[in-house]
């Protein structure tokens, strides 16, 4: 029992799960002092990992617990996100209903992650997998009356894919007489295991969001607490999904290429309709929602490859993903706490009134899209590279047409990402903000997001130096080659001097005032003098580009309109699709019950004729 | 013993018949209550004295003459009770009947 | 000790007669006796355990008088219908109060409880019939109890059903009579294996199928079961779905075929199938629901499948998954019926669409449903996903994996109507008038503790899958009792 | 009933009752749980006030014997008559309800009466009232004067009812 | 409760027949319980039989003098009573004996076959008498007394 | 010759029993029907006589004796069922 | 034969449960049922017991006494009696419950509960 507290590999599971439970059971009037231990039990448990991180594989005395280097990887960024998430919780959470659950909840979920990430055992993977879908929906459902719906959907997929994992679990265990993870790798030859492949695959996907399975991911980054969104479906739930692929993909499994593609095929259809859907999106976090789902395409499609490289890349672009993304739903958390709405018809002219958040969000922004010398970008070209390597030498042409997806993935995220920041930050401020008075981010709010921001930075211009040297390939725990090496660091330093540059060009001409102002000119014409139907000539007039309405045109061009309007009637969306089909078999059945007694009577009747028929005819 | 024993019970036994074949043949619920009353009620006691007769042991004769007596007070009554329940439910009587006083009586 | 034995079943049925004389004593001489005497019957169940014991009444050895057999698995019967009654007796204090004639309530209720009790103690075919009955009036009488139209309707429906399936029952009982000249299960066992399969022998067991799957409420016998769950009170209902149908109906059935018939594959072929059918029609009639017990009821129906059809996988393990499965029932659709109760008495109604916000007036409500929730959705680590892991394990084992996927889907389709009861119910904000309706504080002590035991026990009895979940603490040796197979005198 | 002829009576037919095979001395048991369980049946089913006077009266007891054999004789005539209707091809019947008087008072002589009728030719009592007014079906009605059919139907036994318990 | 007109019962024939019935009527039941043991019957068939002594009563005195020779609260006394002494006398064998039913009241084997015989047999046939008799009364009760206020009567208590 | 008596008169006997539930099914009144359950009972007395005769059983008369008691309330509930039948249209 | 006659009655009363309306000619197809199976039960006691286990003063006390008669058919039928008889009484008295409140006996029109 002793032994079994000093084990350091229960510690970091341990910690969380005592630290929920004091927070659960503490009176509901200490917030505070809730929120410090939150703090300080997330920030024991990034100690704890820490040396687990470093020290190499190892399993615990019982066997159940092991760690290596890709669950320490994970397990530490966990930590870590989790820790960041307590601070900004600490001024989010303030006034707001359900702290107590939300504490639990949060260490609780890393706890649980914990289990998930450490556990040599799949039963133990399984219960922990439910567990986290049970903190996230609670997670969920306290942030108001609105969440209940993405709560119960979130859920229905995550729980559900628990299930499924449970089954394959299950399978694996009938078939192989094991489910230790650690042992031999299952070629998938019979169907069930590939049955069993395919159960993993599918709770995977479910947990990181890959489609068809994504669409609680959304509905969750809309209705859903920033932080909430911020830890665990943009962050923890990532990590833990791709976690697993990387699993199956490594120790689990042995995959074919026929499982590649697919992976391949899954990740360009995630990439491509993820940022479709997410550029027609009219709420803030909704579209970070798709957008986080557009993006575990990439990671997909890095997985896919099947090759080293791709592996890295994935775990990185995971790893960048997770940062940028938390730091994304971290803003949109703050301007929805400062400007009251996340709407973006009704946002407006953020940037100068909140200047940090704006700064990170552009970066954090900036690296989704894969702009230099941001991490994404890093993690990005690490993805194509691989793509075309894994691609140009197995000699299936499929890689071109999702290496096509993936650029325009990346076209489209960053369209979609200028749109944000022009709707939010940069144009002008609307009525509803305008009456607003917006007060700066408290310094818990401000600091985990300038620190994902800052992340950003430093991964994207120490990529190799930092995050792939320490962090992602050990994980891989095989020798990475880079083909055509994007040389990180002396591509910033060049970008960082065309800044500056551009800094002081601004500097001595356009602040001085030097400017030639121009009329302003629509379609040719003069602003003022243009034919504007319904103004008449020589009225005040002034042209408001919203953004918005720009991308307005997207949903009207003819090849995607009608999948536009298919996507708003819940064509593609899975969990809608499933529950009709229950709801008109359930509709069936119960038409079915008609209340009237001498039917049942029949039914016993042809039941009582239908067994005696099997006992004494016997079967074949 | 034996012997007179069965021919009374013969005798009851055709009584039974009888007024069984009266209670088909008879046209309506009184004529067939006459009938199956009288006949049946003398011929199930003479098959219980004749039992009385030929019965082994005295507590089955006492238990024959117990029942005779009962059977004696209880069927008459019975019949009775069905007679007024029929008159008041007001089954008519057979239409070839001649009088109905109680009708009248009720009318009035 | 043994000579306790009978007392399972004398003491309720003393108790239940005793009450209409005790309360025209003290009124609440009703449930203070019940309550005791549900206390002192899990007590007397507890110090069974281990115990392997044929007793015979009134001293007459086998053949000719009637045993009461004590095994492992009878055990676990008796451990589950007691704990169980006694929670719900608890329970019943309290939320019984409006109802008139309360007396009877109680009376009813312990003559359940005698009449599953004896059903799962007794080792004699027609005392089995006596006891099964027993408990079925008891029960049609306490679905029509809360005297609404509705209630009447349900038992009546019930009642003419549960006639029906009990002449069945009981014409097979004549059969084996006349075949084998005896009702003494051990005895009529030995004497089955020297009759053979003849065709009379089939034909009742063909009938046992029928008359106690409609107990067990199989689908397409299932049909009473939606009506009667949701007229009777609260507990009842609780009592009904966590024991009561599964005693007389799959415990009955586990026990004649196994112990008894001597299990072949057509059986096997037939528990899979009745099985499997009722666990998807029940869950997906379950889904289309509005009433939240007729929902719950449903799930019932679709719980029982899964137990009949793990016991249709016919290997040891798979019957211990049944029976796991089949504790752990007894824990969370017990919890759920309770807070269905209390979500009656605070609403108003029982249609989810009109309720809305419900959690947060009353959270020990919301809390232990959602336990109960999670549990039957089979979410780890609560003990419905442990005994649904084993299922699913055991089904791929025996090459049924069409069943053990049928079983994942299944189980996805639970989550599916216990969150559609939990958004429904506890999220979101009521509306004027409810809010208005709500009661102000958290219900009494008396009704939640019950809840909160078996919030605990859903908890708790996943314990059990940790002392290895091939043979688990007491559910490993009662499937053992059955896979031992037919009872040699 | 008066208690204490009712308890009488019990008590010979609970002896009648437990008649057994032989005597022995074992009897005695079930003659004291008869007189225990008589008391208690004539606690339980006795009511009325009436006195026992009626019952001390020897010559009610010589004329029920002789009732008795009257009634019988009317009963097997009944029977024959109702067999000759039964039987006959034609079926000779003429049927009525009559209504009649009776004088008798006591519920149990006019009780005993309507049972008498009941059971004699042709006749069935269908309704008392209570001034003594009786509807008789007649399976053969010779007369529909009141009184004339009152002599005809009752007039036999009300002279010995009238003797035997008024 | 009802209208007294219905609560008449029968005409005057039947009733007087009734009162002179109904004591052996009950009697016989008596002994039917009674002797159980020793014939045919025993505890259900005699408490059948004197419930058949009440039900007469009610149907040619009516219900009001049936209540009055075994009200309802007696009736459903008895009935609790009755199965009490069953159950005692089961329960009394493990007292005596260790053994549930334990006919711990027998004589010796010569002395069988008489009312005392039995040992525990008559006390448990008594009980049972006492319950079939009682709930029998009760239900035919119940049940036509119902019948009389289907028209008026509301909501009643549970059956 | 005890035997064959016997024998006739039980097949006599039953002819009555069916004879009685002739006009039971017959009706055409509900109280025709009533007649001819409560003859059927009274014969069904005496049958149990005889039989208790046949097969020497005593406790036949018993049965003979509940008989006719169980018939007679039964016809009498009947009567009074009618009765109240029509009090109620 | 009279097997035939017991299986008669059996499926007389099911076809009655199975197609009449009202509940009162439900209730009595059920008691059929139930009397068919009694009279089979009652027939294994014929065939199997030799003398039935009844003492009367025709068989020899001590004979009997020493004798082990299967006295079971008639206990269970007896049993079973009563059984009936408690379903019975609830069957009659939810009938008439029913019929108060929905106004009729037409099973076919008792469906509020439905689904
Ligand atoms: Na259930
Ligand atoms: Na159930």
């Amino acid at each position: 029992m002793v032994d079994l507290m000093f084990e350091p590999l229960l510690q970091p599971i341990a910690i969380p799960l005592v630290a929920g439970l004091v927070c659960l059971l503490l009176p509901k009037t200490w917030q505070p002092a809730r929120g410090w231990l939150t703090c300080a039990a997330t920030a024991v448990t990034v100690m704890l990992v820490w040396p687990l991180f470093a020290g190499g594989s190892r399993t615990s005395e019982n066997g159940l617990l092991r760690v290596d280097q890709l669950s320490g990887f994970i397990m530490l960024a966990t930590a870590v996100f989790a820790l960041l998430i307590a601070v900004y919780s600490l001024d989010y959470m303030r006034d707001r209903q359900g702290q107590r659950l939300y504490s639990g909840c949060l260490l609780w979920s890393l706890a649980f992650a914990g289990g998930a990430l450490l556990a040599a055992d799949l039963v133990l993977l399984v219960v922990c997998w439910g567990l986290l879908a049970a903190t996230l929906y609670l997670m969920i459902g306290l942030s108001g009356p609105d969440a209940s719906d993405a709560a119960r959907k979130t859920f229905m997929i995550v729980g559900g894919s628990d299930t499924l994992l449970l089954l394959g679990t299950a399978l694996l265990w009938a078939q192989h007489g094991s489910t230790r993870m650690d042992a031999a790798a299952v070629t998938l030859v019979s169907a069930t295991d590939q049955l069993a492949f395919f159960c993993f695959a599918a709770a995977a996907f479910a947990k990181a969001g890959v489609m068809p399975l994504h669409s609680w991911l959304p509905d969750c980054g809309e209705k859903a607490h920033a932080p909430v969104t911020a830890f665990l479906p943009a962050s923890l739930d990532k990590l833990l999904g791709i976690y697993l692929l990387m699993r199956m993909v490594t120790d689990l499994f042995v995959i074919t290429d026929q499982i590649n593609t697919m992976f391949m095929f899954f990740g360009s259809v995630t990439i491509l309709g993820a940022t479709m859907l997410a550029l027609i999106q009219r709420n803030l976090k909704r579209l970070l929602g798709y957008c986080a789902v557009g993006q575990v395409g990439y990671i997909l499609l890095g997985i896919g490859t099947a090759t080293a490289l791709g592996m890295a890349a994935a775990l990185f672009h995971m790893l960048n993903h997770a940062i940028y993304k938390s730091c994304l739903f971290l803003g949109a958390g703050v301007v929805e706490e400062k400007a009251g709405t996340v709407d973006l018809d009704r946002l407006g002219g953020l940037a100068t009134r909140l200047p940090l958040t704006f700064a990170s969000f552009l970066i954090a922004s900036l690296a989704v899209a894969g702009i230099p010398p941001f991490n994404g970008f890093a993690s990005k070209w690490m993805i194509y590279q691989a793509v075309i390597d894994s691609g140009q030498s197995s000699g299936n042409l499929f890689w071109i047409l999702s290496l096509a997806a993936a650029m325009m993935g990346s076209a489209f995220t960053l369209a979609l990402l200028v749109k944000v920041l022009h709707s939010v930050f940069l144009c002008k401020p609307t009525p509803h903000i305008r009456e607003k008075n917006i007060q700066k981010a408290a310094w818990p709010t401000a600091l985990p997001i300038l620190l994902l921001a800052s992340l950003c930075v430093i991964f994207g211009i120490f990529a190799n130096g930092i995050p792939l040297r320490f962090l992602v390939l050990p994980a891989i725990g095989q020798a990475v080659e880079f083909p055509g090496t994007w040389r990180a660091g002396r591509a910033s330093g060049l970008l960082l001097i065309a800044l500056v540059i551009g800094w002081i060009v601004y500097a001595f001409t356009l602040r001085n005032g030097k400017l030639r102002r121009v009329p302003t000119f629509i379609g040719g014409e003069r602003l003022d003098e243009a034919r504007i139907p319904g103004v008449p000539k020589g009225a005040s007039r002034h042209v408001e580009v919203t953004g918005v309405d720009f991308y307005q045109t997207v949903e009207q061009l003819p090849v995607l309109k009608p999948l536009y309007v298919l996507a708003s009637s819940k064509v593609f969306d899975i969990y809608d699709r499933i529950g009709k089909v229950t709801a008109w078999l359930s509709t069936l059945l119960r038409a079915a019950h008609r209340g009237v007694l001498p039917t049942y009577l029949g039914w016993f009747v042809l039941g009582l004729l239908g067994i005696l028929y099997v006992i004494m005819e016997g079967t074949p | 013993m034996n012997e007179i024993g069965l021919v009374i019970i013969a005798m009851g036994v055709i009584f039974d018949l009888l007024g069984c074949i009266g209670m088909v043949r008879f046209p309506d619920v009184y004529n067939r209550l006459q009938a199956g009353t009288k006949c049946v009620t003398l011929g199930v006691c003479l098959i219980l004295i004749g039992t009385m007769f030929m019965a082994q042991t005295t507590p089955t004769r006492i238990k024959a003459l117990l029942c005779a007596i009962f059977i004696l007070l209880t069927s008459p009554t019975a019949a009775h009770a069905l007679a007024r329940a029929a008159r008041v439910t007001g089954i008519p009587l057979w239409e070839k009947s001649v009088v109905d006083q109680f009708e009248a009586e009720r009318v009035q | 000790m043994n000579n306790l034995v009978p007392l399972l079943v004398a003491i309720p049925l003393g108790v239940g007669f005793l009450i209409p004389l005790a309360v025209r004593w003290k009124p609440q001489m009703a449930e203070l006796l019940s309550n005791l005497a549900l206390f002192g019957l899990v007590l007397l169940s507890l110090s069974l355990i281990g115990n392997q014991t044929i007793y015979h009444m009134g001293g007459w050895p086998t053949p000719n008088g009637i045993d009461l057999r004590i095994d492992d698995l009878s055990t676990l019967m008796l451990l589950t219908i007691n704990g169980l009654a006694l929670i719900v007796g608890i329970y019943s204090v309290v939320a019984m109060q409006p109802y008139t004639s309360q007396h009877r309530y109680y009376s009813l209720l312990m003559f359940l409880v005698a009449g599953t009790n004896g059903v799962a103690l007794t080792g004699d075919l027609f005392n089995l019939y006596v006891f099964m009955e027993i408990t079925a009036i008891a029960s049609y009488a306490l679905v029509a109890f809360s005297g609404e139209d509705e209630s009447f309707e349900a038992s009546l429906k019930y009642v003419v059903l549960g006639g029906l399936s009990s002449s069945v029952i009981l014409i097979g009982i004549s059969l084996l009579y006349a075949v084998t000249g005896t009702l003494n299960m051990t005895h009529l066992a030995s004497r089955m294996s020297e009759v053979g399969e003849t065709a009379p022998v089939k034909f009742a067991l063909a009938l046992f199928f029928c008359g106690f799957g409609l107990k067990a409420a199989l689908v397409p016998f299932h049909t009473w079961l939606p009506d009667a769950y949701p007229a009777a009170p609260a507990p009842i209902s609780a009592l009904l779905s966590g024991v009561v149908s599964k005693v007389i109906g799959v415990y009955v059935l586990a026990r004649l075929l196994f112990n008894v018939f001597g299990i072949n594959d057509d059986m096997l072929l037939l528990m899979r199938w009745m099985g499997g059918i009722t666990m998807v029609a029940g869950g997906l009639l379950a889904v289309g629901q509005w009433d939240i017990k007729r929902l719950f009821a449903y799930s019932s129906i679709s719980q029982v499948g899964l137990i009949v059809l793990a016991l249709g996988f016919g290997t040891t393990w798979g019957v211990v998954g049944a029976l796991y499965h089949l504790v752990n029932h007894a824990t969370f659709k017990p919890l759920l019926f309770l807070c269905s109760g209390q979500i009656e008495t605070a609403a108003g109604t029982r249609d989810l669409r009109q309720m809305r916000g419900l959690g947060r007036r009353l959270p020990i409500t919301a809390g232990t449903c959602m336990v109960g929730s999670l549990a039957l959705a089979g979410i780890p680590p609560l003990n419905g996903f442990w005994s649904k892991l084993i299922i699913v394990v055991v089904g791929i084992q025996t090459d049924h994996t069409a069943w053990a996927v049928t079983v994942v889907v299944m189980s996805i389709v639970a989550l599916a109507y216990q969150l559609k009861v939990q958004q429904r119910a506890f999220y979101g904000t009521a509306d004027a008038p409810m809010e208005k309706q709500l009661p102000v504080s958290e219900s009494p002590v008396l009704i939640s503790i019950p809840m909160i035991v078996l919030a605990i026990g859903c908890i708790a009895l996943s314990l059990l899958a940790l002392s290895g979940l091939e043979h688990p603490l007491l559910v490993g040796p009662a499937a053992d009792v059955l896979m031992r197979g037919v009872w040699k005198p | 009933m008066n208690r204490f002829v009712l308890f009488i009576l019990l008590l010979l037919f609970w002896v009648l009752l437990t008649w057994p095979t032989e005597f022995s001395t074992s009897y005695f048991q079930d003659l004291s749980i008869g007189t225990l369980v008589v008391c208690l049946v004539t606690w339980a089913m006795g009511g009325s006030s009436a006195s026992a006077r009626h019952w001390l009266q020897p010559q009610r007891y010589a004329w029920a014997f002789v009732y008795v054999f009257v009634l019988a004789a009317y009963v097997i005539k009944a029977n024959v008559e109702v067999a000759y209707r039964v039987l006959h091809p034609a079926m000779p019947i003429r049927p009525g309800i009559v209504k009649i008087k009776t004088h008798l008072k006591s519920p149990s002589a006019r009780t005993a009466l309507c049972n008498s009728i009941t059971l004699t030719p042709g006749t069935l009592a269908v309704d008392i009232h209570d001034d003594g007014t009786m509807m008789v079906h007649w399976i053969y009605v010779k007369s529909t004067d009141e009184h004339e059919a009152a002599e005809k139907i009752i007039g036999r036994f009300e002279w010995f009812i009238e003797r035997i318990f008024e | 409760m009802s209208s007294p007109q219905e609560t008449h019962g029968m005409s005057m024939i039947v009733k007087t027949v009734c009162v002179w019935v109904k004591g052996f009527i009950l009697l016989y039941g008596i002994h039917i319980i009674l002797y159980g043991h020793l014939t045919p019957g025993g505890g259900f068939a005699g408490g059948v039989i004197a419930a058949a002594a009440f039900v007469l009563v009610m149907l040619a005195e009516g219900e009001d003098a049936a209540l009055k020779t075994y009200s309802r609260k007696a009736a459903s006394t008895w009935d609790s009573l009755g199965v009490l002494l069953f159950w005692l006398m089961a329960v009394l064998g493990v007292v005596v004996a260790g053994i549930y039913f334990f006919n711990f009241w027998t004589t010796s084997e010569s002395a069988r076959l008489t009312l005392f015989s039995g040992g525990i047999i008559p006390l448990c046939n008594v009980g049972i008498g006492l319950k079939v008799c009682s709930s029998l009364y009760l239900v035919t009760f119940v049940l036509t007394a119902h019948r009389w206020h289907l028209d008026t009567e509301g909501k009643d208590d549970a059956p | 010759m005890p035997g064959t008596a016997f024998a006739v008169f039980s097949s006599v006997l039953l002819l009555c029993c069916a004879l009685c539930l002739y006009r039971i099914g017959r009706g055409p009144t509900a109280p025709d029907r009533t007649v001819g359950i409560d003859i059927l009972g009274t014969v069904v007395v005496g049958f149990c006589a005889l039989l208790s005769l046949i097969t020497a059983k005593d406790y036949l008369m018993n049965v003979a004796l509940v008989w006719a008691l169980v018939s007679f309330i039964g016809t009498l509930a009947l009567a009074k069922y009618l009765e109240r039948q029509q009090g109620n249209e | 034969m009279i097997y035939s006659l017991c299986f008669l009655l059996i499926l007389i009363g099911l076809y009655g449960v199975l197609t009449r309306q009202n509940i009162i000619k439900i209730v009595i197809s059920l008691l059929v049922i139930e009397y068919g199976i009694h009279l089979f039960l009652v027939l294994q006691g014929y065939r199997t017991g030799g003398t039935p286990p009844i003492v009367d003063s025709s068989i020899d006390k001590q004979l009997w006494l020493q004798q082990s008669v299967d006295p079971l058919p008639q206990a269970l039928v007896l049993t079973s009696i009563v059984i009936g008889l408690g379903v019975l009484a609830l069957m009659v008295a939810l009938s008439m419950r029913i019929h108060e409140r929905y106004g009729t006996f037409d099973i076919g029109k008792i469906k509020k509960l439905k689904g």
